[in-house]
């Protein structure tokens, strides 16, 4: 009898582990040849597709070399992926799928927040390991997720005292209107504000906007001495051009959470990224061996995959975590992975020693702060194994295993 | 076909779906059974434009706005109350009241055609714009948080009436929005076979004519609008059962255009064309996702184009011409000593006689 | 003595659009049970008229009563209801209803369902259209589909009725029903009849009113009209111009 | 005063833009009451070919304004040959290819370019009025506005084309009257509008940013903008993309541009109740 949803978020998991449905309990019928399945969910069509398509490198990638090394538990890994063609409902469906009909052992996927929100209660209700490799705004409590991007409080609290101290103590935001834009100004304005500072105004912009020549005179009004970005996407990328155009370049810095996540540095003009300043997990420029065996592989596979970011290492990452920590407990059962993965897992990835916080169910990683020069980034600063800070204000998985929600972290207190 | 071989055509139709919908569970699998849930839900809100549009004449461009509406509506409630049952009675009220109201602003305004669509469109992103600028905690509604664009997750699913321990299992969510499809289509028959549904479709066979026999338009249309408005409503509680998730995607121009593009393919002007083409046209989507040689929209496209261009008129009036052109041929044949009827009369099937 | 208020009265009834004055301070009466006959050339606002009356146009200026009642302006439903049915030039029905659903939808609105079945067969015997009952009107023929309207007209039992040139295409043979219908109906319901065919008018008309340039340039007992020059002139400018 | 002035030059660019934008959509929504969904694919098809182009090496001027255009007026009349003419007064099934159509091309660039495109850099600098900089650019879109309306004016008053063209728009059987193919007429004019919205395309790559999805931007708006405008190609538009653009911009100035949006929307909304045909409908009857 399947067991219904609601039963399973307000109960503990460790509770519900022993009413687990025929469903899922077949699961382990499998021979010891038998692949182990990774479900991996990624936009590689569509609006959010940009993001989408070399994070599915990095899964494939990662997969094979898993496979070549021998596969884990003697069992080889069997990768199943589907195109969201960023559509939330196509999220749900093939969450739906992977976990009953695919009846995978682990699942990394979802990008934007809302398609995490999207899958993450049916991976709950399935007892489907769940995986999400991006960085986002922070505040998921689940003990049946694993968070491994980074979290504002990793590189906003580097990010913001670093371009105030090359520029000065009034900024300006500018976010993209949804809940990563609006979470991330509010961990840039307190931060700001920590270090002495003070915001002139908070700007935010549905996800179609495409002109911004009326924010770029209000900025020019309110002469603020920095310029701090949350802005995402295509549409906005206008932004950085028209502030090029308008002769803006030079005069107030940026600095910006989001720029050259995707691609950015490298499709628009060197003029008009160069000087921007951000702060993330990884960067492909980065010059640890780690970081450039990595670039070396996945460049030998695909000549044409676009720049390698934070989004595409911490994917890989995820995987390898994930691995060690299946390495750890010896089995696939799922909470003896979860115990494993709480015991503190370390993994030294592209971006450097990655390690599982098993309070939070977040990673403590490296930071690297960068700005953009001749369309790459240079990176300034290492700082080194960050904690995920914010997450850790709200969020203990130790203490109350049955924790269930995504957190808006309340800043001011 | 006579009237009476079309009804009984109908009535065996029910009957065979309300026996799959029952037998279903036995023979799909979960996952087969919750999308098939999915789909069920999807084809609610498909049947509520295929009503109005192909029944009442309106071309809505944004009945995903009472889709979303109803979710929203359900899930806010679901939230507060704890208990479905409510929530599922708000999920087709508060839509219907929207309908109520844009529909007195549209048609006492004597907009039609694509100036009505244009309104639609723009209310859906209006609405867009509004959920998605609901991030912040400043945005709740009881104990229910709107979360913009990350959507409300986790929210209650349907319970039995008035008993919210009493969660529904997936088996029961099927039957749930199943036999609804079932009851909605069959309501909807029965509407249109009434005095009520009669005048719809004059109404929407021509304006003019209606009111000079001493019928409002104004007022048919706005009562056939408020029940689409309130069929979508009670779509978007279903697909809140199937996904226990609502986000401002619902209501997206993507999902829109989609419902028309079922419309399309399955028929307009049918009821049962609205279902076929949303479960038709779902299950690509799911099943283009699957493959990666090539990119979805790529596939989707071209086959939407070869659809327009070669079945112009839809699945099912297709279907229908051909075995109504078979059946005539039967019956000319057996007729053939007797006074056969004239051409004209058998060849033609009246608009909304499906 | 009391006056009995007319049937229909319109004062300085005036219709523009844009330059164009398509109804110009038109004053017309109409008694109880009487038939009218409108005549004119195309062009000359009998149409434009019928609009007004119907509610189908709002007139610039100008009134139009009905009972003592004024209807201009109002909405076509309403002026149906008050009990004007009207046939209007081009066939005016449902083309994707059947013969019979067309005639019952006249017919039900403001009766019982068996009377309006009632009603409905009296009807199509009465168009003789009983044996395309079942059929599609848009595949009649256009002869066809004016009974079909008259039909409607019928069968909604107005008080005044407007009939657009009903003769128009139709057969010897129907257009001398026609009249005999009108004849009928006359007997108990006021008629307004707009027509080009004078055989057509010489075997229904009493009084004929002309129309021409928007105006009423005319309004006489048939054979008065008829051997009036001036209406002669109209006509034959007209087919001089054309 | 400078404040001032910078506003109200964004928001002679606000409409500037949306009539851009709007003109092509116009042009074949107006004369052939097809409803083009494909329209933002148009508008991105018209970016990348000017980017490819200057990335070739071609002049950016001449991306922008020669080949843009060409480019994508030719993929206008490939689409009109194989598609659209089989489609005419078939609003919704026009709809249906169209989307279809804009489903297609999202498809294929994605398949052949990626996800992304090297963009090209915005040509001419930026000027100072008073304490505020702006570029040079947004005067050169408002030049490219007007040229465009002037030339589309020209077109429609004084060529041969353009009278068989306004004479369709008062009346489709009117071309055959006039001893024309409305065939022809209807390739020409779905090719023109094509070509018009390529160049808008081109003319807004340089500052936007270019992806295969980022015609979704604009499709909405767009149509909502002509079908305030009314059937009248050039006042209609104008008209509707001046006030729209005006009320945008206003409220993304005084507000924030999610409430710029949603004003927009409102006052779209409230516009076609006040005026169902349009504004050209009430106001410039008979007017191209």
């Amino acid at each position: 009898m399947p067991i219904s949803r609601r039963k399973f978020i307000k109960t503990s998991l460790s509770a519900t582990a022993a009413l687990a449905s025929p469903a899922i309990s077949t699961r382990y019928a499998f021979g010891s040849d038998d692949p182990i399945k990774v479900g991996s969910l990624l936009d590689q069509s569509g609006a959010i597709a940009s993001s989408g398509v070399t994070m599915v490198t990095a899964m494939e990638q990662g997969v094979a070399e898993i496979n070549e090394a021998g596969g884990l538990l003697g069992r080889p890994l069997q990768l199943i992926q589907y195109d969201t063609q960023s559509n939330i409902q196509l999220y749900s469906q093939y969450a739906q799928q992977l976990a009953l009909k695919d009846r995978v052992d682990v699942v990394h996927g979802g990008i934007t927040s809302a398609s995490r929100e999207a899958i993450r209660p049916t991976f709950d209700r399935f007892q489907v390991l769940y995986f999400y490799n991006v960085l986002y705004e922070g505040g998921v409590c689940d003990r049946n997720t694993f968070c491994t991007g980074t979290t504002p409080a990793q590189t906003v609290e580097k990010l913001v005292p670093y371009a105030m101290k090359n520029s000065g103590k009034k900024a300006y935001i500018l976010a993209a209107d949804y809940n990563y834009g609006q979470i991330t100004a509010k961990w840039m304005t307190k931060y700001m504000q920590d270090n002495g500072g003070e915001v002139l105004s908070v700007d935010f912009f549905p996800l179609d906007v495409t002109n911004f020549g009326p924010t770029i005179s209000k900025i020019q009004a309110a002469k603020p001495d920095l310029i701090l970005s949350a802005l995402v996407g295509g549409n906005h990328v206008s932004f950085y051009r028209q502030w090029e155009s308008a002769g803006m370049k030079g005069q107030i810095p940026i600095a910006s959470t989001t720029f050259g996540l995707v691609n950015e540095p490298s499709t628009v003009d060197a003029s008009v990224s160069a000087d921007i300043y951000g702060c993330y997990g990884y960067y492909e420029e980065l010059d640890t061996p780690e970081s450039q065996a990595f670039v070396q592989k996945l460049k030998k596979r695909w000549p044409d995959i676009p720049y390698i970011s934070e989004l595409t290492a911490a994917n890989y990452e995820g995987l390898f975590l994930w691995a060690e920590g299946v390495k750890k407990a010896g089995s696939l059962d799922r909470m003896a992975v979860i115990e494993a993965l709480e015991s503190g897992i370390t993994y030294k990835g592209p971006s450097g020693d990655v390690t599982l916080d098993g309070v939070t169910h977040h990673t403590t990683r490296n930071a690297y702060l960068a700005q953009v020069k001749d369309r790459k980034w240079n990176v300034l600063e290492t700082f080194k194994a960050v904690q995920p800070s914010d997450t850790a204000m709200v969020c203990n998985l130790k203490d109350n295993p049955r924790d269930n929600q995504q957190y808006v972290i309340d800043i001011d207190s | 076909m006579s009237d009476t071989v079309k009804l009984s055509a109908q009535i065996a139709a029910v009957l065979v779906a309300c026996i799959v919908v029952a037998v279903m569970p036995l023979y799909a699998d979960l996952f087969q059974l919750m999308q098939f849930t999915l789909f069920a839900s999807m084809a609610v809100l498909a049947l509520s434009l295929g009503f109005i549009w192909g029944f009442g004449g309106i071309l809505c461009f944004g009945q995903t706005a009472f889709f979303g509406l109803g979710a929203y509506a359900y899930a806010v409630a679901a939230i507060n109350y704890g208990d479905s049952t409510p929530a599922i009675l708000c999920a087709v009220i508060v839509p219907a009241l929207f309908a109520l109201a844009l529909g007195y602003f549209v048609f006492y305004g004597r907009i039609s055609d694509v100036y009505l669509g244009v309104i639609t469109l723009t209310v859906t992103l209006i609405l867009f714009n509004v959920f998605n600028s609901t991030a912040g905690d400043e945005y709740t509604i009881g104990t229910a948080r709107l979360g913009g664009f990350n959507g409300m997750p986790a929210v209650p699913t349907f319970n039995m009436p008035f008993d919210p321990t009493a969660i529904l299992y997936p088996e029961d969510s099927w039957y749930v929005t199943g036999g609804a499809l079932i009851a909605i289509y069959v309501g909807l028959r029965l509407l249109l076979r009434s005095r009520f549904g009669r005048v719809a479709i004059a109404v929407r066979e021509n304006e003019t004519r209606a009111a000079l026999l001493g019928y409002d338009p104004r007022v048919v249309k706005l009562w056939v609008f408020v029940l689409g408005g309130a069929i979508a409503g009670m779509g978007g509680a279903l697909y809140v059962n199937w996904g226990a998730f609502v986000g401002p995607t619902i209501f997206a121009l993507s999902l829109s255009a989609e419902i028309i593009i079922w419309i399309c393919i399955g028929g307009l002007g049918t009821l049962i064309g609205p279902i076929v083409g949303c479960f038709l046209i779902q299950y690509l989507v799911s099943q283009i996702g699957s493959q990666q040689s090539f990119n979805s929209n790529l596939v989707l496209g071209a086959i939407l184009i070869v659809f327009v261009l070669l079945l112009p008129q839809g699945l099912v009036p297709t279907l229908r011409n051909l075995v109504a052109a078979g059946w005539y041929r039967v019956s000319e044949r057996r007729r053939e000593t007797g006074h056969g009827q004239s051409r004209q009369m058998t060849a033609g099937q009246p608009v909304g006689a499906e | 003595m009391t006056k009995i208020p007319p049937l229909l009265e319109t004062r300085n009834l005036t219709m523009r659009f844009g330059g164009v004055l398509a109804n110009d301070g038109v004053n017309f009466s109409l008694g109880e049970m009487e038939l009218r006959c409108l005549i004119g050339p195309n062009g000359a606002g009998k149409s434009t008229f019928f609009k007004m009356l119907t509610g189908q146009l709002t007139p610039s200026e100008g009134t139009i009563r009905f009972r003592d009642h004024p209807i201009d302006g109002h909405p076509s439903h309403e002026i149906a209801r008050l009990g004007i049915g009207i046939k209007t030039q081009i066939p005016n029905v449902f083309n994707g209803l059947s013969v019979r659903e067309n005639i019952w939808l006249a017919a039900q609105r403001k009766t019982t369902r068996n009377a309006a079945r009632q009603i409905v067969d009296e009807v199509l015997e009465r168009i003789m259209l009983k044996d395309l009952a079942g059929a599609i009107v848009g595949q009649l023929s256009h002869g066809q589909r004016q009974w079909v309207e008259i039909g409607t007209v019928l069968a909604a039992e107005p008080e005044l009725i407007l009939l657009d040139e009903p003769a128009a295409g139709m057969t010897d043979e129907e257009t001398e029903r026609t009249a005999e219908i009108i004849h009928e109906i006359n007997k108990t319901r006021a008629l307004i009849v707009v027509e080009h065919d004078m055989e057509f008018i010489k075997m229904i008309a009493k009084t004929v009113t002309v129309f021409h340039q928007g105006r009423i340039m005319l309004e006489d007992n048939v054979e008065a009209v008829l051997a009036d020059s001036r209406v002669r002139d109209v006509y034959l400018g007209k087919k001089v111009a054309a | 005063m400078d404040l001032a002035a910078i506003v109200a030059l964004n928001v002679v660019n606000g409409a500037a833009s949306l009539f851009l934008l709007c003109l092509g959509l116009a042009i074949i929504f107006g004369m052939m009451r097809i409803i083009n969904l494909a329209h933002g694919e148009f508008v991105m098809l018209g970016a990348y070919a000017a980017v490819i182009a200057a990335n070739a090496g071609i002049n950016i001027w001449i991306s922008m304004l020669v080949v843009a255009p060409l480019v994508v007026g030719l993929f206008g009349l490939v689409v009109e040959r194989c598609l659209v003419r089989f489609l005419y007064g078939r609003l919704v099934d026009s709809m249906l290819a169209t989307w279809g159509l804009s489903l297609l091309i999202i498809g294929l660039t994605t398949t052949i370019f990626g996800n992304t495109m090297q963009g090209v850099p915005t040509p001419l600098g930026g000027f100072a009025i008073g304490n505020y900089r702006t570029s040079w650019y947004t005067l050169f879109l408002l030049a490219v506005a007007l040229g465009m309306m002037a030339i589309v004016y020209a077109v429609l008053r004084y060529t041969r084309f353009g009278l068989i063209a306004r004479a369709v728009m008062q009346n489709p059987d009117m071309a055959a009257v006039l001893g024309v193919n409305p065939a022809h007429i209807y390739m020409a004019t779905f090719s023109l509008g094509a070509a018009v919205t390529g160049l808008a395309g081109g003319v807004l790559a340089p500052v936007s940013g270019i992806t295969p999805v980022m015609g979704s931007a604009y499709v909405a708006k767009a149509f909502i903008t002509v079908v305030g405008g009314g059937a009248a190609i050039i006042s209609g538009t104008l008209s509707a993309s001046g006030l729209f653009g005006f009320i945008n911009q206003l409220g993304a100035y005084f507000t924030t541009p999610v409430y710029g949006e949603v004003i927009l929307f409102l006052s779209a909304i409230v516009l076609i109740r006040i005026l169902p045909q349009g504004i050209s409908g009430r106001f410039f009857k008979g007017t191209v």
